[in-house]
């Protein structure tokens, strides 16, 4: 228990992740401690004594932490755990990552040449690197903004207009030049740069600097970005559930620090980690599933969890949850109830993923993996029986459903009775009408009161001086949410 | 309101006892927070409730008037506690709450500064997300407002959670005592500019800001500020939009010209009694958007406080 | 043919026409034609005159000529037909509407005391009284706007800022003062109003100018203002078809000259009478219904429809359309096909007139019409056999379905066949599945291409200094539109 | 395009003819122009198709190639070719097309100014609108891009409905030879502020003119500008939200927990037997929303003339 602090030299990354969750879906994975080189106790000081106030929140990385790599401004997402021998691969090269420990979250690395060959080195930002999400958007919208200023009447781009050729370019680098120097070469060697609109000359430094002298931002793993990477990256692994929906799941459902959230996470764990986040170690998550394989939850492991959190994520079969006796571990106890619970409706639209490689995987690839060694083996462990018992006796204290498969009726027709009177509940779906018919049976059946189907809508913006507008690309579509609250019946 | 008490978190065996704070259910739209009192009474339009009826029941119970209407007791929490307080101002709802506390990244533990408190609607949703051991300190410049705000969380059984002070953020800034110890910063101010060089210093690095402005203007003025310190500035609007839901007699008959014009028999669902209802097969479950909803909130803008050079 | 310019005396209201809607809908109401007053010669002469370019656009009010008539900024929106003797009733008084004779479309009034008393007469527009939709819009939304110049904390608003007595007033107003001079008086009276910020003052003044000098403002009525004023106040009786949703059935239906299109209009005549407007006279637009009685399209004599484009509307009930043979004018002819295309599936929302009439009438009502005599009688005339005949051997060029209680796919499958291959169709409903079904049945049949179902998504501004965002009030459902291309079937 | 000339308009007898345009439909996202030349092929991943084959075929016709794959000929509309004019600038889409011509008033008739042309698509949705006796005037700054807008107007039979000029209208202003006898204008201009008081001059009383601006900023300075002679003036947003429809198998057997997260048999219905499918007992419609979508285009700004003071 107090050993739990697993430091891996396993680096990790969406794109690695899920090659292993398509091999090897049917298989829950329960890979065994192993004996960390460095000790807790040295990270528990290391971080009491940098984090005293908010230890659970802390904004420096750590050997063994798990972080998110942001290359380029988000046009690679990669997740990895940091070691003194994790590589993160940008181009055609391997960089360490061990100049990434002991740093703060928000900064930002780039290549540098020095005396053992390029590496990762801290970038000190200056006003004029704020690159941001806006300007990403804008650098899509090639036509859309009209410049105000000159007009591109007298610009031909027939890629004439830059004089250093890619044997120069490799010739600087040799010569130890920086990224940064070989982007100022190109705008000193570029015909029309000088013709080009500020805007337009903006767009071209950018695109330069993101080829030459790609950028690495860390970024702490929190429900936020997790979300937000998998949603761009991967959104049929979360079951297309966008943040606002998921921000919206755990509102409707009052999750907070002592209470005890009864989830269905058929999207991969997302949901499970962002209760346990919302719970900070006190209360519990438990992950309930239908049938004899518990559902998969590898993105727990994501989240920088401790031990006290990991050890509040439980999951249970519904089969237990439901039987008015505690089984002890009956380990593939079949059920009636469980299987009853069960009438999913194919139509999701997630896809092999096989698939999901060719169409967004990024073509620069990982490092391979070190070690399969995963954190938090601890999370996600089945419920003892006490814990059951205690789940049974006072009822969970919400429920959330997730399961974008499955029919929304038949898992809360037997879940809802698991929950406290007065419980809130919230159900995440693609689908619009197994939500309504699922309110219907609800209202018929007197479960529930206060029901709504809502869909959130979610709009982002450029602000920019005079370009300001929203997004031209959009998600238009966030999934369904029913929500309600369970009512005291008699009967 | 929030289960930092153990012997407050609803359950199978808690009941309603006197002295606590429920919500009374009338329809979707029509609730009201009361403190139970084992000798007052709740008079609606459906009849007298005594409160001595109520205690001894489990939450979520159906209680009935001394006419034979009834309504349901409900165990508060945040979101019911949005729709029942006083609007001492333009309060914000469940979609933007929900996305501010997920983005500002706040969790147990953390530190909020708010500023200002208005009705307290978002405060008590981030006491919920700070809890047990974190802390919102929120600013109203306008002194009665704050007292309201705390006899509110006094009501709701936040005081260990929250603290109101009285203060003009925009004029003064955020008060020294805080600097470098906020996780997030959250703004409702109409130039909410002023506030950003006070926020920026009580932020923890990588700490973020969100502030909510219901212009775009406000919102250039502010994004403009935060770009010399602060990065990874995004502005997002957020709605939600409701679905209703009826159900229908698919109806094979021939209907005659004349009648189709005439409005369905329409029937919904809440008023509907469930016994005549069982026959599924000849009853399609239809759902379509509400029509009215709210179009616009305000627009939020997030900043990441850029780490230090 | 010649003399069909009809002219009456009767002023109509949204709000009468309703009434007479609702008592009296199974009545398919044909007024017989009134001896016109004015000849047509001096309207037609008048007219190309005034609009030598454009006679079916004119910009001048005339004598018989529809109108509408938006009270204090679409506070009250009534249609009515100009004539000496009709008369709008403001408040408690009623007012000829002779003097809006002649004026241009654009025109605003308002109460002045003249000779004869108070009546309407022309403003000469200056800039401030640039009064429009956004500050409307403005004045719903008190809190929303927090004043950067000053704030609200020194004012108490108490009703006891005003010293004019409402007994002042009408002092004033009987010594013949303006609704201005007292909404000057007010002002000049209020012991907050120089304390109020400017935006405040803005609207109070506004608020003043309402109650003591509403404006009236002459719009010609055309789908645009039509559609708008409907949508506004009744929506239930156009099938909540917002403006957007009516022009993209246009669109996707290729609506133009010379086209003969085919429409199921169960929104009051609103569609029939889009579709008349953008065929200008040409080509024809056949108004089809199932079984015996046609649909009621009252709204079609709202548009000031010449005599060519009322000619141009016809009815004919689905039977005859799909049946092998002409039947010449059987007037109640029952057909098995006609009865077979319907089986409407109630699930529309709209409610009785007199829910309407409690929910979001105007509390201030309307003149008594002085008779009841309708324009464009020959508007829907029945097609005549060689018209049908020539739809039957051509085909329609596009189909519209707006008909919200019906089953989609029932009508289109009778429908469908009439039109010419290639042609586009465009159906508007309420409910998504209906169309997805119908959508479905179209390709399992092989029958259509394109196919595609939309929502259109409409958001208005307001965009004033410092003040600018969406409205805060949306309508925020729009219909659904399933729209495609009919093709050739060889079997 | 349009069936002004009675010849050409579609019906049960019109087929296709050498010399028509017609629209090559392979699927919904993937349409062509074509003009039809006795003697040429079109060549494309299904095979090579002859255009002889085509000639005498009813419009809507499904035509093979050499190989036996198969595309629909249809006959064009504005918007079809919306969906496959060549880019030269960003274009509009159905959605404001629609929304412009509607709320500019455009009948059959009207006289109609435009300015730019760009890649000339809403100009055919209003050259429609306008037609048979209207005329749509519009300009582009850009020699080479009217004069291949010219190029396409006459592909498509739009030639007695359109003229296009090459003009600045920021720094000229429309031609005076308009003044007073447009309808409608509309501004498609980076800086329509600079044409507004020329467009205005070119207004007939209470015309309404319509500004497209992808920029808040650029409505803003527009709606200023408009505020001393327009009244009425409105600024919207209009999108179009797609939805697509799949059938799903009705699976009432138990699923074991392992299989849950595999994706399920998907089956798109443009791409399937329609022989398979009979059994509809078995099968439901699903219908959610494409999670791809324009978010955003333009602002439509719209004010109409104030009446002579």
């Amino acid at each position: 228990m107090v050993c739990g602090m697993r430091i891996s030299w396993f680096l990790f990354s969406v794109d690695s992740l899920f090659w292993c969750l398509g091999r090897a879906r049917r298989v829950y994975r329960r890979i065994g401690k192993t004996s960390p080189k460095y000790p807790c106790e040295s990270f528990k000081m290391s971080s009491s004594i940098l984090q005293s106030e908010s230890p659970r929140n802390p904004r420096l990385t750590w050997e063994g932490c798990s972080v998110l790599l942001d290359i380029n401004d988000g046009d690679r997402l990669v997740f990895a755990r940091l070691s003194p021998a994790s590589t993160l691969k940008i181009g055609n090269k391997s960089f360490s990552l061990k100049p990434l420990i002991g740093c703060p979250f928000g900064s930002l690395f780039q290549i540098e040449n020095g005396g053992n060959g390029p590496h990762l080195a801290r970038v000190m930002p200056s006003r004029e690197e704020g690159i941001n999400c806006q300007e990403m958007e804008e650098m899509k919208e090639e036509q859309v903004i009209k410049d105000e200023l000159r007009d591109n009447r007298a610009i031909v781009d027939n890629n004439k207009a830059q004089s250093l050729s890619s044997e120069d370019i490799d010739a600087m680098r040799s010569q130890g030049a920086t990224g940064d120097e070989i982007v100022e070469a190109l705008i000193a060697n570029s015909a029309t740069f000088e013709k080009k609109t500020v805007f337009s000359q903006e767009k071209y430094r950018l695109r330069k600097q993101k080829k030459y002298a790609p950028r690495v931002l860390l970024r702490r793993p929190f429900t936020r970005s997790i979300c937000e990477a998998y949603f761009k990256k991967y959104p049929a692994r979360i079951g297309f559930l966008r943040l606002d929906a998921l921000s919206l799941l755990l509102s409707f459902a009052n999750v907070t620090a002592n209470s005890d959230v009864l989830v269905v996470d058929l999207v991969g764990g997302l949901l499970t980690g962002a209760v346990a986040e919302r719970l900070g170690g006190k209360g519990s998550v438990c992950n309930t599933y239908v049938g004899n394989n518990p559902n998969p939850m590898d993105i727990v492991r994501i989240f920088n969890f401790d031990d006290e959190i990991c050890s509040r994520i439980m999951r249970s079969p519904l089969a237990e949850l439901a039987s008015s006796q505690v089984e002890n571990s009956k380990p593939n106890g079949e059920n009636k109830v469980g299987e009853q619970a069960s009438h999913p409706v194919n139509m999701d639209e997630s896809s092999l993923p096989s698939t999901d490689q060719s169409s967004d995987l990024n073509s620069e690839s990982i490092v391979s993996p070190l070690t399969k060694v995963f954190k938090c083996a601890k999370a996600g462990d089945k419920a003892p029986p006490e814990v059951i018992t205690t789940w049974k006796e006072n009822g969970f204290t919400s429920l959330i459903i997730a399961a974008p498969q499955s029919d929304a009726w038949s898992l809360v027709k037997d879940l809802l009775p698991l929950v406290a009177n007065s419980a809130p509940f919230a159900i995440y779906h693609q689908y619009l009408q197994p939500l309504a018919t699922c309110m219907h049976k609800l209202q018929l059946e007197k479960m529930a009161i206060s029901l709504q189907i809502s869909e959130p809508w979610l709009r982002e913006y450029q602000v920019l001086p005079s370009r300001t507008h929203p997004f031209m690309q959009m998600n238009a579509f966030g999934g369904y949410i029913l929500s309600g609250i369970k009512i005291f019946n008699h009967q | 309101m929030l289960p930092t008490d153990e012997l407050k978190k609803i359950s199978f065996t808690r009941s309603v006892r006197d002295g606590d704070l429920v919500i009374v259910y009338e329809r979707h739209d029509i609730m009201k927070a009361v403190k139970v009192c084992e000798g007052s009474t709740l008079q609606n339009r459906f009849g007298v409730f005594k409160h001595s009826d109520w205690i001894g029941k489990p939450f979520g119970s159906k209680v009935l008037s001394n006419k034979g209407g009834f309504i349901y007791l409900l165990a508060p929490t945040p979101e019911l506690w949005t729709l029942v307080l006083s609007h001492r101002t333009q309060i914000l709802y469940i979609a933007d709450i929900s996305f501010v506390i997920m983005f500002l990244e706040v969790v147990p533990g953390c530190l909020i500064l708010e500023s200002g408190t208005g009705s307290g609607s978002l405060t008590t949703s981030l006491a919920r997300a700070v809890a047990p051991t974190g802390h919102v300190y929120t600013f109203d410049f306008h002194e009665q407002r704050a007292s309201s705000a705390r006899e509110d969380f006094e009501k709701t059984g936040l005081t260990s959670l929250v603290s109101v002070g009285v203060r003009d953020i925009q004029g003064q800034g955020f008060p020294e005592e805080f600097v470098g110890l906020a996780d997030s910063v959250f703004l409702d101010l109409p130039q909410p500019w002023l506030a950003i060089p006070s926020a920026e210093r009580m932020l923890k690095q990588d700490g973020v800001l969100c502030s909510f402005s219901p212009c775009i203007e406000q919102v250039q003025r502010s994004a403009e500020t935060l770009q010399s310190k602060f990065t990874d500035i995004r502005t997002f609007e957020v709605l939600l939009r409701t679905y209703e839901v009826k159900e229908s007699k698919t109806d094979s008959s021939q209907v005659d010209g004349s009648s189709v014009g005439l409005p369905p028999c329409k029937r919904r669902l809440r008023s509907k009694d469930s016994d005549d209802m069982h026959d599924d097969s000849s009853t399609t479950v239809m759902v379509r958007p509400c029509s009215e909803a709210r179009g616009h909130t305000g627009y939020l803008t997030f900043a990441r406080l850029r780490c230090p050079s």
